[in-house]
């Protein structure tokens, strides 16, 4: 028995491991259901998050991308997720500006007691992210198994 | 390639029910480097535990992932277990199959992806972990808290009693804060200072708690366990090892300074204690620097120091003040143009002390009163002599400061008379002769031996007085000889020198002026032979070259010689001397106008061509300079000549000859007496160091110079200054009687009154005298104290706003009526001002009405601070409770915004306190204003809506708390952060609110916002603990997922270290090897105890030379790529 | 003799007194090469051979980047710097490459190159930072078009940028040689050479290009100082300051009026730091 | 033979029916060769192209091997190699396909990546009849208007192409032209280049007893280590094996390096024999001028000046050869 399974995107989560990833914890503890097609990548503090691991992840062919930290004013580290604020809204602009459609990479403030919220971010962005279908533009032909030609001359 | 153990928990149900844990483990198996799979009931169990045990050792396992609930739950669990294994602890990673996988899905196979996908990612992560292993540093176990508060006072004795050293600084001279300034403490009414004396007591004879007053910490470097601070001991003038707290320096002190701890409501003295039960009780000093009077004085006399001894009546110690540096205080109250009246810091408000003739009134007054006295030397008598040519203020001076050290002076005088300049070159009706030579007597009273008639060059010289044993000279023959004019025709009969006519007069030989006279210079000696001459019956004219703003002379010899009818020629200079038959007849001037100014800012004359014309004269005066008679020195064999032909000395008075010094005009060209006398004083230290072979300061002692701003002085009374009373003028135009006649005593002491004690310390130095264990520092400077420790804490405090400026509605300080919350805690405390009685500042009556205004700078983001400070609420209840209390048949009104009353028995309080009649009225005062006695109160009762006016006797503003000052710097120092309000951050709001960011270094009370004293208390002890915590062992262990640098990617460009939020980067030099060279660059370095491992460098380091450990970019990247599968 | 001429001859005066009385070990300039509308980087380290220092609208090269190559700088290096270099010049002090004491900086006020490009959004044209002055300041023009070519860019669909990028990346040849000019780019091991940590495939194609294209541009967006060296120098002619504008254009926008190395002592780049009132857009 | 140039179209669609035509055509503002479309002509008129056409036998990157991972791993060699023209090749490019012949055949080890496609190509060379700026591939010992390793030699008439076949697979492509081809022959302009190098006898020689000459120093100050030079060169042949992994499946490939990349040399364990831009810039004069000919008899160079002209810092080869033959006449 074959059956087609419908296309699902690979979503990446960036949590900090403060705030955002305590409320996925938290929605899980109250089983808060959400798609499958997200996976959380849990770092200390949301300016852990290297922009070009973002890139990274398009090349590789994930289709949408998105950071999550403390709100500004409760970074565990104090000050963390000011620089988080910065590079990421730079970060986005630049995406867009090379033609990354603006859903898939998003960049949110979750707290550990916002369950809901996460819950809800998770639904809304997978459901965006799904409705753009996948990540074309950027994925690196090279890894997609079709592709295993040489690349055209030069 | 390494070997990885993955085990997949089935969490009983919990994970099992939602994922196929079965097509989980079968997956994992063919993951790189996945050696073993296997799933476990419940792998937290010991059981399970056991189970990845045994798997390590038997499929020799070098990482391990683990895929279970959330790693916030179990991460540790794990890690503990591979403490025991082969496995260093950092080889684990968790896959988070239950929280974000099991409870969050429906669709099983969907779920079961997931969790694959979960697995794939934390093995891929696995794969690129390293072992980690934490690193030790010892911990200094001595506490530093700064600020001497209730919180600081209360921190340093729970660390104390924990058995720690603590270190317990405070900036003001005694620890206590803003506690002890309270009367009582709300809602218990306890008195306040019998609650926190004890502490203080208890922090002073704690053997554990050092405490440094008058300190603040300068600088803190190191890190949490190892901080090295040096803290500067500022200067107290007062030996805290011999003072005796006895007060006897304080009840000599003339001084009457601001009572800071009364908040101005009283006063107190310069040498002072903080208040009756200041710990230490210990007096210190107050000095802001040296006083502009005396700063400015060449001779740098204690001008400050007399006028306040004056002040208070003890004349004679006022006069032996002059005496420490002058005999002449008669002379120069007449003479001396007085710098320091013209750097007086009461010309910023009115005008200037005049503070020479108060000086002259304690030498008049000495006189007269015959108890002008004998100046005692008490040094040991000396063998050495000395020679002084010239009988000058310098050489007279010098002569004194020698003989008051036991030398043997002589003084060698060409002329019949002593004094110089002084007996020779001002004329009597400024300076009554007989005073001139009472003072002279004073010296020779010494032992100074004064020979008149014998000139240098003729009469003796350097080699005979070596020869006759003298072993050092001092050269002060002054400026005796004119200056010429230097046009056509200046040899006339009829043409004299404006010093030999001086002299003349002086020395009584009567010179006969003709009837015309023509004076030319705008300088003293022009006004004193201008003066001299009408006195002795001429028509006079002064000639200047350039205008009157530009004359040299006193202003007032000016305003003196004009009332007496001099006439004044300006901007007019003669350029040739006309005579008949050698006889004077006539001078040709002409007139200028006034050029650029000159290098020195003065402008200079230019001749008007054309504007020739002549006036007729008998006797020309010319007075434009004077010069060193040179002949004299020559013939005694002493050539040595500046470029202007004075004596060539140097700043110390030493010329070329090692013996031989030189000071005064002779030295300096014409100058003043007070530079004279300085010039003499510096020759005198500089002989005795040349005799003594010591090196001691030629100048005296000397701090910067105290300068008040007008601003200060905008509360200080205007009163104006003395007048000076005159002999009439017909006998000021026709005799030589001294021409002003000084201060009778309640002028001189009315004037010194007016003194607004720049320096506050008047370097009267009574204080020395009056301790008898002689515990007084006059010359102490600050001292730098450096010291290891291993936790600070913050106490800093706050400070109430400064509302005058933000409410000019409420007078904005103008009435005085118009106090403070604290102001008024000092006036109903027993041990205030008032001694407890409520009184008003402006007449000391007892207030009837009293107005009470509640968030005067706080809740108010236009005019203060947005903030509510907390405690205002329920002392402004206790200051009505106590004003209905205290003052009978009084009404107490309250404006408030919202009455806030969180806290055990505070809303009964606020209760008791509506009970016993306060009036609580809801709303802001809009305006206050003075009306007949009464400050007239309009506000808004907003409960009512009507408008409120309320005729109060007194108005109690309730005023925000804010840091205090000085608290952004000290974080600056810590390396801490404060907020948009500069109050200090905590770590957490909730959970970690008595720490900071910084580790080791932590806060309590009101310096991390506004906050009553059982709040602060409570703090103060939970920050006490986590510094015990801290020193309960010997080491502490560092978390290894921090930041690493790698050398050999850094270029050093400081990205990161701005990034940290604990300062824990800092870039280092290194050296490396490039090629065949050695080089050294910069390169980041991570302090391993400060860096708590957030990665905010890593994200940030674009080469990725700094990584996290256990969140490296290796790790991530995979996780990322695995992820993308 | 014209100005540039006058400059030229002062320069050679200039650079021959500081090389004979030792103040600089040797004076980076521009010189002659075989074609007369090229010049080339020169090393002058004798007086005698100041004279091959050249100054033309030809001197197009940015030179600030050449001082790195000394590692040991016994002595000051001189170097003829114009508005852009001097800029450069301050960059690197900012971001710890090399001391001020280590360079005598020679400015040469600079009206605009041969190189259209480069030069067209020049905003400092004289040098904000010297040591000696050659010839006379000039005056500055405002730069009105700084973003317009970014402005026009952002007009596009998301398709439009993507396929234009895309074309743009196809074309890379990954020489690198934008990095190797570009003052910003001072790290001593950069991302794109770091094929094992994973930041970047060896591999060529419009991808991988694009993602070094884009990060390079991220890592240099607030720090760059407008040089135009990349674009000079790329040998396809790639629009890469259309790249780096946008960054500089949104920090404009965003954290207010930024230009960069206008002195040693610039405000901290911009993604190393922060303000609380920043914009926030990720509630 | 003569070809009419209006038949060159015609010409093209016959060589495109069972090969890849490169031609030389400026796409997007960079001019190299690109598979013909059928449509525009070749842009024959430009001297050179950007990129030389060295990318038709060793791509930028090549792909060598797939393989899996794990329990059933596999290895395979990439296939797919198709025959290939190359169209319009000038005399310098053509030489810089013998040079590279050289390289990658001689010796033991033959390079089966490179002769696979070798051996599917077929070069059409065309004379020049005019030289660029930078050209100066006379001084290196080649004829602007002859390519003699082409399989095919035209020589522009004007009008039309005088074509020459110069090996078995040329006479077989004139072969497929017959329809087109007409009698006849002229004579083309055998152009001189603008831009003349003298190269010292035993110049290869001589110049590898200079490598402590300190005019090492002096031309490599400008450079910036980019990798411009050695890209644009049509002889660099220099490549880097690498791997991408994904998952269980990987792919080996290789990809241009340039030895003027601070990294090129750096071993493992970091040390770096060439550290610093002299020892670079050194390497690569002396491998175009020396090292090769000492192996090969030839000189890496081809003098087609696209280094001279792309170099952002203007460094010039053929600087560099006079200033090394001054140095050797100066001893």
């Amino acid at each position: 028995m074959s059956v087609i399974k419908e296309w699902e995107p690979k979503i990446l989560v960036f949590t900090c491991n403060w705030c955002t990833y305590t409320g996925a914890d938290l929605a899980g503890l109250n089983r808060m259901k959400y798609p499958e097609n997200v996976r959380l990548v849990r770092v200390p503090c949301s300016s852990r998050v290297n922009p070009q691991f973002i890139l990274r992840a398009f090349m590789k062919g994930c289709d949408g991308v998105l950071v999550c930290g403390c709100h500004p004013g409760d970074c565990h580290y104090v000050s963390g997720n000011y620089f988080t604020r910065r590079r990421f809204m730079l970060m986005q602009r630049l995406l867009e500006y090379n033609g990354v459609d603006p859903a898939r990479f998003q960049a949110r403030w979750i707290s550990g007691s916002e369950a809901a919220k996460f819950r809800d971010t998770m639904i809304r962005v997978s459901k965006e992210i799904k409705a753009l279908g996948p990540n074309t533009k950027f994925r690196e032909d090279w890894y997609v198994k079709e592709a295993i030609a040489n690349e055209p001359s030069k | 390639m390494s070997r990885i153990g993955v085990f997949v928990c089935h969490c009983g149900s919990n994970i099992a029910s939602g994922v196929h844990i079965d097509k989980v483990v079968e997956a994992a198996k063919l993951f790189p480097n996945v050696v073993y799979c296997e799933d476990n009931k419940y792998t937290c169990s010991e059981p399970g535990q056991f189970k990845i045990k045994a798997a390590i050792v038997e499929h020799r396992l070098d990482r391990v992932v683990v895929c279970t609930c959330s790693p916030r739950m179990h991460e540790s669990t794990f890690r503990k277990m591979l403490k025991g294994t082969t496995i260093n602890p950092y080889m684990l990673e968790v896959a988070n199959l239950r929280e974000q996988c099991s409870w969050v899905h429906t669709d099983k196979d969907k779920a079961t992806d997931k969790a694959i996908s979960l697995v794939r990612m934390a093995a891929a992560k696995v794969n690129e972990n390293t072992s980690l292993f934490p690193s030790k540093i010892k911990v200094t176990k001595r506490a530093l808290v700064i600020g001497g508060g209730i919180a600081g006072m209360q921190t340093a004795l729970d660390i104390a009693d924990a058995g720690h050293q603590v270190t317990l600084v405070e900036r003001e001279p005694s620890i206590g804060g803003k506690m002890v300034m309270l009367d009582k403490t709300f809602p218990t009414m306890d008195c306040s200072a019998c609650i926190s004396t004890p502490k203080m007591v208890e922090c002073s004879s704690h053997p554990n708690i050092t405490i440094m007053t008058s300190s603040e910490v300068e600088k803190v470097d190191g890190y949490i366990g190892n901080f090295q601070a040096i803290i500067r001991q500022k200067a107290r003038y007062v030996d805290h090892s011999l003072c005796k707290g006895c007060s006897d320096c304080m009840d000599a002190c003339p001084v009457q300074a601001r009572n800071n701890f009364d908040l101005g409501l009283g006063k107190r003295k310069a040498v002072y204690t903080l208040f009756p039960q200041a710990v230490p009780n210990k007096a210190v000093i107050e000095k802001k620097g040296a006083s502009p009077c005396k700063f400015n004085c060449p001779a740098h006399l204690d001008a400050h120091g007399y006028m306040a001894l004056t002040g208070v009546g003890r004349y004679e110690e006022a006069l032996g003040v002059v005496r420490r540096t002058t005999p002449f205080a008669g002379v120069l109250g007449r003479v001396c143009f007085h710098p320091c009246e013209e750097n007086c810091s009461r010309n910023k408000i009115d005008q200037p002390l005049a503070i020479a003739t108060v000086k002259r009134f304690l030498a008049d007054n000495a006189r007269k009163s015959g108890k002008l006295g004998k100046i005692a030397v008490t040094a040991e008598p000396k063998d050495q002599k000395i020679a002084i040519i010239g009988s000058g203020p310098a050489g007279l001076n010098c002569a004194y400061m020698l003989a008051l050290e036991g030398y043997k002076v002589t003084v060698f005088e060409a002329l019949p008379k002593p004094g110089g300049m002084l007996k020779v070159g001002i004329p009597d009706y400024r300076l009554d002769k007989a005073v001139l030579a009472e003072e002279i007597k004073l010296i020779e009273d010494m032992g100074v031996e004064i020979k008149c008639n014998t000139r240098i060059g003729k009469d003796i010289s350097f080699k005979a007085l070596r020869g006759k044993g003298y072993k050092a000279f001092f050269i002060a023959i002054g400026a005796h000889t004119d200056s010429k004019l230097n046009v056509p025709g200046e040899d006339a009969l009829g043409v004299v020198a404006g010093v030999d006519f001086l002299r003349e007069s002086n020395l009584g030989n009567n010179p006969k002026p003709g009837k015309r006279v023509i004076v030319v210079g705008g300088g003293n000696v022009a006004m004193d032979a201008a003066r001299t001459a009408l006195r002795l019956g001429s028509d006079v004219t002064v000639l200047y070259r350039r205008s009157e703003a530009e004359m040299p002379a006193n202003a007032l010899e000016i305003d003196h010689a004009r009332e007496e009818g001099v006439k004044f020629e300006f901007l007019a200079a003669p350029m040739e001397i006309i005579s008949e038959n050698g006889k004077l007849s006539g001078v040709k001037s002409i007139r200028n106008r006034l050029g650029e100014p000159d290098a020195k800012g003065r402008r200079s004359p230019v001749p008007i061509p054309g504007s020739e014309f002549i006036l007729g004269v008998d006797t020309l005066i010319k007075a434009i300079g004077q010069k060193v008679v040179q002949e004299d020195l020559t013939a005694a064999g002493f050539t040595l000549y500046d470029r202007w032909g004075n004596i060539a000395a140097n700043a110390e008075t030493k010329t070329e000859l090692a013996d031989v010094f030189a000071g005064g005009d002779a030295q300096t060209g014409p100058a003043t007496v007070i530079e004279a006398i300085a010039a003499g004083n510096k020759a005198a230290k500089a002989i005795m160091n040349y005799l003594e072979g010591t090196e001691l300061p030629i100048e005296p002692y000397l701090m910067p110079e105290a300068t008040v701003e007008a601003d200060e002085l905008k509360n200080v009374p205007r009163a104006a200054r003395g007048r000076m009373p005159m002999i009439p003028i017909q006998d000021r135009r026709s005799t030589f009687k001294e021409a002003e006649l000084g201060f009778d005593e309640k002028t001189a002491v009315a004037e010194a009154l007016r003194c607004v004690n720049c320096a506050v310390c008047s370097e009267c130095r009574a204080c020395e005298t009056a301790c008898q264990s002689k515990a007084i520092l006059r010359e102490q400077e600050d001292e730098l104290i450096t010291q290891d420790f291993g936790a600070i804490v913050v106490t800093t405090g706050y400070e109430l706003i400064d509302w005058a400026p933000l409410y000019g509605e409420y007078g904005g300080g103008r009435y005085p009526d118009v106090i403070t919350g604290l102001q008024f805690e000092r006036l109903v405390n027993a041990s205030g001002p008032t001694e407890g009685h409520i009184l008003r500042p402006s007449d000391q009556t007892e207030p009837k009405n009293v107005v009470i205004i509640k968030c005067v700078g706080s809740r108010d983001e236009n005019k203060g601070k947005a903030y509510c400070s907390r405690a205002c609420c329920m002392y402004g209840a206790k200051h009505a409770h106590q004003v209905l209390d205290k003052i009978p048949d009084s009404r107490c009104y309250v404006f408030y915004m919202d009455v806030r009353t969180a806290g055990k028995g505070y809303e009964e309080f606020y209760g008791r306190t509506r009970e016993d009649g306060a009036m609580y009225l809801r709303g802001r005062v809009a305006k206050i204003y003075q009306e007949g006695g009464k400050l007239i109160c309009k506000g808004e009762d907003s409960l009512l809506g009507k408008a409120v006016t309320v005729e109060a006797d007194m108005v109690v503003l309730e005023t925000a708390m804010v840091p205090s000052p000085g608290v952004v710097k000290l974080a600056g120092i810590l390396g801490i952060s404060t907020d948009p309000d500069k109050w200090l951050n905590e770590a957490h709001p909730k959970l970690r609110p008595v720490e900071t960011n910084s580790a080791g270094i932590f806060l309590a009370g009101t310096c991390q916002g506004p906050k009553d004293i059982p709040d602060t208390v409570a703090q103060a002890g939970a920050a006490a603990a986590k510094v015990s915590a801290l020193f309960s062992n010997d080491e502490l262990e560092t978390n290894p997922m921090i930041s690493k640098v790698i050398d050999e990617k850094c270029s050093g460009c400081g990205l990161c270290v701005g990034c940290c939020p604990y300062t824990a980067i800092s870039l280092q030099e290194i050296e490396e090897r490039v090629g065949a060279l050695r080089v050294k660059r910069l390169v980041a370095s991570v302090n391993h105890a400060l860096c708590q491992g957030c990665g905010a460098c890593a994200g940030a380091c674009r080469p990725g030379a700094i990584d996290l450990q256990g969140f490296s970019n290796r790790q991530l990247l995979e996780e990322v790529d695995a992820l993308c599968l | 003799m014209s100005q540039v001429n006058e400059m030229q001859a002062q320069l050679r005066k200039v650079a021959a007194e500081l090389l004979e009385n030792d103040t600089v070990g040797y004076i980076i300039g521009w010189g002659a090469t075989r074609f007369p509308d090229r010049t080339t980087p020169v090393f002058i380290h004798e007086a005698k051979d100041a004279d091959k220092l050249m100054w033309n609208e030809y001197c197009v090269n940015g030179l600030a980047k050449y001082v790195l190559d000394d590692k040991i700088k016994a002595k000051k290096i001189g170097i003829c710097i114009r508005g852009c270099d001097s800029r450069a010049i301050n960059r690197l002090i900012i971001d710890n490459q090399i001391k001020r004491e280590n360079v005598y900086l020679i400015g040469l006020p600079c009206e605009g190159k041969a190189d259209k490009i480069k030069c067209g959004k020049c905003a400092h044209k004289n040098p904000v930072i010297h040591d000696v002055l050659i010839g006379d300041l000039v005056a500055e023009t405002p730069v009105t078009d700084r973003f317009k070519a970014v402005e026009d860019q952002e007009k596009l669909t998301s398709d439009e940028k993507h396929a234009y990028w895309k074309g743009v990346y196809d074309k890379c040849i990954r020489c690198f040689a934008c990095r190797n000019v570009c003052p910003v780019c001072s790290c001593k091991e950069c991302f794109a050479d770091q094929y094992r940590v994973g930041w970047q495939g060896k591999q060529n194609n419009s991808t991988e290009n694009w993602n070094y294209g884009l990060t390079r541009s991220y890592h240099v967006g607030d720090r760059c100082v407008e040089c135009g060296e990349c674009e000079r120098v790329c040998p396809m002619d790639l629009p890469l300051m259309l790249q780096n504008r946008k960054m500089l254009k949104d920090i404009n926008e965003l954290f207010g009026d930024y230009e960069c190395g206008l002195s040693e002592e610039d405000r901290a780049p911009i993604l190393g730091d922060y303000d609380l009132s920043d914009r926030d857009e990720f509630m | 033979m003569l070809l009419d140039k209006k038949r060159l179209k015609e010409a093209l669609a016959i060589l495109s029916r069972d090969a890849k035509v490169l031609v030389p055509m400026e796409v997007d503002g960079v001019a190299k060769f690109t598979p013909w479309d059928g449509q525009k002509l070749p842009s024959l008129d430009m001297i050179n192209t950007t990129l030389p056409p060295k990318d038709a036998l060793f791509p930028q990157t090549e792909k060598m091997y797939n393989f899996t991972t794990g329990p059933n791993a596999q290895i395979a060699e990439v296939q797919g190699t198709e025959k290939q023209v190359l169209f319009g090749v000038r005399s310098c490019d053509a030489r810089s396909i013998d040079c590279m012949d050289k390289a990658f055949l001689t010796g033991t080890f033959g390079d089966s990546f490179y002769s696979k496609k070798r051996e599917n190509l077929t070069i059409i060379a065309v004379g020049c009849v005019k030289t660029g700026p930078f050209c100066f591939c006379d001084s290196m010992g080649l004829d602007p208007s002859s390519a003699p390793n082409a399989d095919v030699q035209l020589a522009d008439l004007g009008d039309a192409y005088a074509v020459t076949a110069q090996t078995e697979r040329g006479t077989a492509v004139l072969d497929q032209w017959k329809s087109l081809l007409t009698e006849g022959e002229g004579d083309a302009p055998k152009p001189k280049c603008v831009l003349q190098v003298s190269v010292p006898e035993d110049f290869p020689k001589k110049l590898m007893g200079m490598f402590e000459h300190p005019i090492w120093d002096e031309v490599s100050k400008p450079c910036l280590g980019c990798g411009t030079c050695t890209y644009v060169c049509p002889t660099c042949y220099c490549f880097d094996i690498n791997a991408e992994k994904h998952g269980h499946e990987g792919t080996e490939f290789r990809c241009w390096d340039s030895c003027m990349f601070s990294d090129y040399a750096r071993m493992a364990g970091g040390h770096n024999p060439r550290p610093s831009k002299k020892e670079r810039v050194r390497n690569r004069y002396l491998h175009k001028l020396a090292y090769f000919h000492e192996q090969h008899g030839q000189l890496l160079c081809v003098g087609c000046g696209r280094c001279v002209q792309k170099c952002p810092s203007n460094m010039d080869i053929t600087r560099f050869i006079d200033m090394a033959g001054e140095a050797m006449n100066n001893g």
